[in-house]
């Protein structure tokens, strides 16, 4: 056991968080400033913000120096996670596109596509979006129904897609598109559980091993026929995005409505009718995630929780301390967990469906620890405006927020199915 | 042995559920919900409120009320907590039960008459910021002075402080005992803090009394304090659990009808499971609600028990059928366009109503343990 | 809303009150009683006892007069439940034969299986037990493979059943049996999740109304085919029953081997291959059962559990005053439940499903009491001697014995099943 | 960064394990666990133990240990509770911690070397009943006497305190310190009373000191015993997380051949989802003993966090898993014969043992709220 970085690793965070120091202006720090800001206003601060990071040398720090990243070790990316998260960094304008698309691309595109994508995307002068998820097609992504026909050197695009992440902002969209016909009728469906964002790996489920094994598997696997990749140009006629208002009254994900929208056929990722398999080895890059991003913030969450309940008096009722505790032992397991997983990342061991159990870990310990939140506040916590000085209003936010984390990037349920089926082995 | 709503109780629950269904469904709660600059309190509801007789439930038939129990109240709670139903009811519910336990016959007609009527919206002010619903919670001081009692300190959050015309106000009292005092919201010595809150199915204030004038209900102390108490807790209790059964009986529904995988998501074995148990712990709370609404009305041995049982278990059916609500729909009821939220938020605020879990976990102890 | 029993009821009661509190003796209010003398020894002061109360006129309190009975009121039957649990009453030494075989018999029995059951077992001359589960069908009792071949006007029964009650001191079994062959290989199996004792509701879960919704269900629907009900004489050869220890070192079940066993041909209660109706509507008469008796028996553990944490000065721990508060809310709503129970059947209303519920609501808390127990305890509650006068051996007993009511009479999971499909009406 | 077991630890995991298998199986534990009139301390095995190291594994190298930290050691500890291995090696290491912690290096002579070889049973007695595992939980006192140091007092539960030759005694002390002391329980002012025990994989007894002889450790204070806690804490979170662990996987593999309504239990969605939840509380243990080890072994500066975590985490995990070992087997995993007894009766009991979940919440309550 040694939980040190190597100097050279050390180096970097050291440099990083000098950098960091400089560049992340204090009001950042104040968690009410990104909700003070319209959304328009604060994606162009994002933008800004990463291109400087950019420029000093901050992106892309585990990528090949030949795509124009770092060439950095794991370890020096689990450090940037962390050293992000600890300095209030915003989120990244282009999360969808830096953790999933690019190494699709570096790994499956053809040439010209990874000329024409990584660069720019890590420059920002390209925003991606992700297109998976549709209103009859949420935890059960196979259901897709937007389809894309041939016509010349063009595919005509139509069909709807919901929980796209910045879809206001973005320039590109990958995504999943029916290009053959699919299995015809039976599937209508209304609504939706629908997983969005990150760690979309629900879908994996459903893959090529596990389906020979019982009819509804093999079911699901005729679904899984005929889709396509598409990278899609979001700002032409054909293309339109909607914001998606969310409980907590903001607008993180948004719909995207294609009518005829056009897209080049060498705009296709993996080849055309290869679309699931392309998607499954686009998840798969999630799973070199530790989850010491998570924890870093929602450590501070503990403290900022922490902080508002002392205000209140409530930081001295022996159980709420206890209720505290048990968020804080999920907490510390989190950290463990995600030196663990860094472990093997760095020894090159196949994580399987570790990231299940991450995400699992992560999320569901997230949404308790608001949970807590509420226990600890009790009526107090219901009122949003400032009182005296103690503002609960970010906090609450946050607390709604983790409403929706057990639910995008697959539901905790289909990550227990991965578990159990693919990690215990119990039988479908 | 009888243990359920009379006839006439399970009419009154149609009636109501009838009556929101046509004439404030959950497209009018969205109006007031989304509307945060606005009063909260439509004037259209609250006057067939008072048609209805729904405001004069509890007052005594001599003051022109119905004169009935709280096992009818909580009928009426329980069916506005299934259609996360706005406006200051609770409160103003509140303000004619402190004054028919504690006031003086003049204060009794001059309060009771027109808030059976619909005429007077009031509210009730018994708590400090961090406090807890018995005597130890309250913020307020009241000192005896040549012109009057004068009350100072801060009650906060106070239910429909904006539109209050009458605040029941809890204050300590020199002799270190508790008074209960009729309060004009609008004098010159009361602040009234509009508070916002992320529950659009009510609206919150701070009330501020920098030597308020104060009318004492002749018959108040710590006990009445507590018996007030006691009935809010129950009629939280029954909104809570109104606001479970119908969060649940929603994502029952959705979960029949919506398919994923090729099968209806409710045939599922994990959320068939996890409704069951969830409708177990629903069916719970209304029992419990029910028993402690008779308790109080029947004086029984254990109605201090009770009501702390209903509470208790009420918040905890609420919060997790709520919870399960957003969750069991996947996506969409996470949206600002669904009504999950509206169920969720309003169990989210009446859990610390009248007493969180540990307060009443900690009175049922006491019951229980040191007894 | 009227809790008030009549007077005729409390009248009742306070005759009850009285034989009890001078028939009880004083030794048997000691919980470690039952332990100290030998099963062989307790059983027989619990027949004889049971002899004298049916003497004094409080046996089948709600039964017809016609039958011996009492002809009481369902509230009578909850006030005798009540009573003899404040009474600490043992345990009936024929509960199985008077809450499910009788009722059956009064409703489809022969007029000689009416004459030959009921009053022997009122007066406890002869012990029934109940033959349901096999070591490869518990919560699948469909399953069984204990078969009867008929030859002349007997049955031959081969097979072994498992979790019966009082197997021991048994004279009569009523058991389901495979007089027809049933279909086929397919259901080997080993082991047992095997659901034992009153309350074995979980397999109305696959009845014919259901059946025939799904393929599933009709497998197993045609399993129901060709199983009788036959009622075996135990004290012949061709019957073994052997003790089952348990992990609480105590053995409330045993197991029954058929070697030959014989049975007359009209010992068949509800007619040849009716054996899995006749097995429904006979666990249909739990539904009577409110959990007045489970309340007032947990109540009393919840006053012991609280004596002793206060002897070790534990009982001022707040968290564990909130936990065990915390089971008392849900003991309390037991109560209330068992209240509702009993209006619905005194209206004579159809209680469906309801049993599942009942025994939902009192096994989990009867099980996470004693889990409060451990926790209150701590370390203390791992020694079982006497320490200071403090003997925690029958609460820790109790506790062991909490682990198995969540399996048998239909495991929560059946029961959760029960609730979803036929209270909720979720699909299969 | 390299958060793992080395390939050497590894290894002992394995040769742990194998041995086990070969030389004391479940039968083996179940005849030391039938047979409560012995003295549950089987010689053979004991005998093997000295044999393979596994005594000397903290022991110093100059006191012809093996030198080795609390990683290595969590790693038997474990391989015990996954084997539901009976004997004092708990209390036996333990003592051997104190004397090399606080002993002069003359005690360390006499103790640690027998010790290590096998040849010394000893054991930690260091709190009364209804005690916690600091120092307010100490119950026997030290008199300082012209004869030298008497102690009076009970200790218990004390492990294998019927076969060990030497303990370790926690007593307070005139000016309010605390000391550990060598004392020797056959000697004639110590009554060891043998203690009934549900869990047939210890021996338990009561150790009352009156006026007994006391050879203290002369670097021994509160902070040692603290230090001395913390290691038992970790050792008996790793055996929890063995017996977890193993609890977990033999349920997962009967579940996957017991068949009801011809499918696989373990093909059932709820049962699924509850044992892929374990998994993940089963494996966040075993990471958390393994950090928490190093924690100590590093003197990291969150040891006393990690310590906390690891205990209250392996406490919750074993709760469930051995809990579910019982429900997840059906009506078989009640009985005596099957193994599950074995598994839920050692968690239950360890699950106390150096402090139960309140006791470590509490600490990390007041280092992450207080601090």
């Amino acid at each position: 056991m040694d939980l040190t970085f190597t100097p050279q690793e050390e180096k970097f965070r050291s440099e990083l968080r000098g950098w960091l120091d400089a560049n992340i202006p204090a009001a950042w720090r104040d968690p009410s400033f990104w909700r003070s800001v319209s959304d328009d206003e604060g994606f162009e601060l994002r933008r800004d913000w990463e291109r400087r990071k950019h420029d000093a040398g901050f992106a892309g720090i585990a990528w090949p120096t030949e795509y124009g990243g770092r060439g950095g070790t794991p370890g020096m990316k689990a450090i940037y996670d962390e050293e992000m998260a600890l300095a209030h960094a915003p989120q990244s304008a282009n999360a969808l596109g830096l953790t999933f698309l690019a190494p699709t691309v570096m790994a499956i595109g053809t040439d010209q596509q990874k000329r024409d994508i990584i660069g720019p995307m890590l420059r920002n002068e390209v925003i991606w979006c992700q297109g998976f998820s549709e209103p009859g097609a949420g935890s059960d992504l196979a259901a897709l129904r937007t389809s894309g026909v041939l016509d010349g050197d063009e595919y005509v695009v139509n069909g709807q897609k919901i929980w796209t992440t910045n879809a206001m902002h973005g320039d590109k969209l990958f995504t999943l598109v029916r290009t053959e016909p699919g299995p015809g009728p039976g599937r209508q469906a209304e609504g939706g559980i629908s997983p969005v964002g990150t760690n979309n790996d629900q879908s994996g489920a459903l893959e090529a091993g596990t389906a020979r094994r019982d009819p509804e598997a093999r079911r699901s696997h005729g679904m899984h026929r005929g889709i396509s990749m598409l990278l899609v140009d979001m700002r032409q006629p054909g293309v339109e995005t909607r914001p998606l208002r969310q409980l907590s009254g903001a607008s993180e994900f948004g719909e995207v409505f294609f009518t005829d929208a056009r897209v080049k056929a060498s705009e296709c990722l993996g080849g055309v009718g290869n679309g699931w398999k392309t998607a499954m080895l686009l998840l798969s890059f999630e799973r070199g995630a530790s989850g010491i991003s998570q924890y870093a913030t929602y450590r501070r969450g503990y403290d900022e929780i922490v902080a508002a309940a002392r205000r209140l008096g409530r930081d001295t009722d022996p159980t709420l301390r206890r209720e505290l505790a048990s968020r804080l032992v999920e907490l510390e397991c989190l950290r463990y967990h995600a030196m663990h997983v860094l472990t093997q990342v760095e020894q090159g061991r196949d994580l399987g469906s570790e990231s299940s159990i991450t995400k699992l870990q992560w999320s569901e310990t997230y949404q308790k620890l608001f949970e807590t939140f509420d226990h600890l506040l009790g009526l107090d916590g219901v009122v949003t405006s400032p009182v005296d000085g103690l503002d609960l209003a970010s906090l609450q936010f946050e607390a709604f927020w983790t409403r929706s984390v057990t639910i995008w990037g697959g539901s905790s349920q289909v990550q227990r199915n991965i578990v159990a089926e693919r990690v215990l082995g119990l039988p479908r | 042995m009888y243990f359920a709503l009379t006839d006439e109780q399970r009419a009154l629950a149609e009636t109501v559920r009838d009556f929101l269904a046509d004439r404030f469904d959950l497209t009018a709660v969205r109006a007031v919900f989304e509307d945060t600059a606005g009063d909260g309190h439509p004037a259209e509801l609250w006057k067939a409120f008072a048609e209805q007789g729904w405001l004069a439930v509890l007052v005594p038939e001599e003051n022109d009320g119905m004169g009935l129990g709280l096992l009818d109240a909580q009928v009426l709670a329980r069916a506005f907590g299934a259609g996360a139903v706005p406006g200051p009811w609770l409160p103003t519910v509140l303000v004619g039960e402190a004054v028919r336990l504690a006031g003086s016959p003049a204060q009794r007609a001059a309060v009771l008459g027109p808030l059976a009527a619909g005429e007077l919206v009031a509210t009730v002010a018994l708590r400090a910021p961090g406090g807890s619903f018995d005597q130890s919670g309250v913020g307020v001081t009241a000192d005896i002075d040549p012109g009057g009692t004068r009350l100072t300190g801060t009650a906060s959050p106070v239910e429909y402080a904006g539109v209050a015309r009458t605040a029941v106000v809890a204050a300590k009292e020199p002799d270190g005992g508790i008074g209960l005092y009729l309060v004009d919201p609008t004098s010159a010595s009361v602040t009234v803090t509009a508070l916002d809150t992320y529950d659009g199915t009510t609206r919150l204030g701070a009330l501020t009394l920098d030597g308020a004038a104060g009318e004492r209900l002749p018959e108040s102390n710590a006990a009445v304090l507590a018996e007030l108490s006691r009935r809010g807790a129950v009629l939280a209790a029954a909104d809570l659990v109104g606001t479970a059964r119908a969060a649940l009986t929603r994502t029952i529904e959705y979960d029949k009808t919506r398919v994923q995988f090729g099968k209806a998501v409710g045939s599922f074995q994990f959320i068939k499971h996890t409704l069951a148990d969830l409708h177990v712990g629903v069916l719970m709370a209304e029992h419990a609600a029910l028993y402690a609404a008779h308790a109080v009305d029947a004086a029984l041995p254990d109605a201090a028990l009770a009501v702390a049982v209903a509470k208790a278990k009420a918040n905890d059916a609420a919060e997790r059928a709520t919870g399960a609500m957003i969750q069991y729909h996947g996506g969409i009821g996470y949206t600002w366009e669904h009504e999950a939220h509206f169920f969720y938020k309003r169990a989210k605020r009446l859990v610390g109503t009248f007493g969180d879990a540990g307060e009443h976990l900690d009175r049922i102890a006491a019951l229980s343990i040191d007894a």
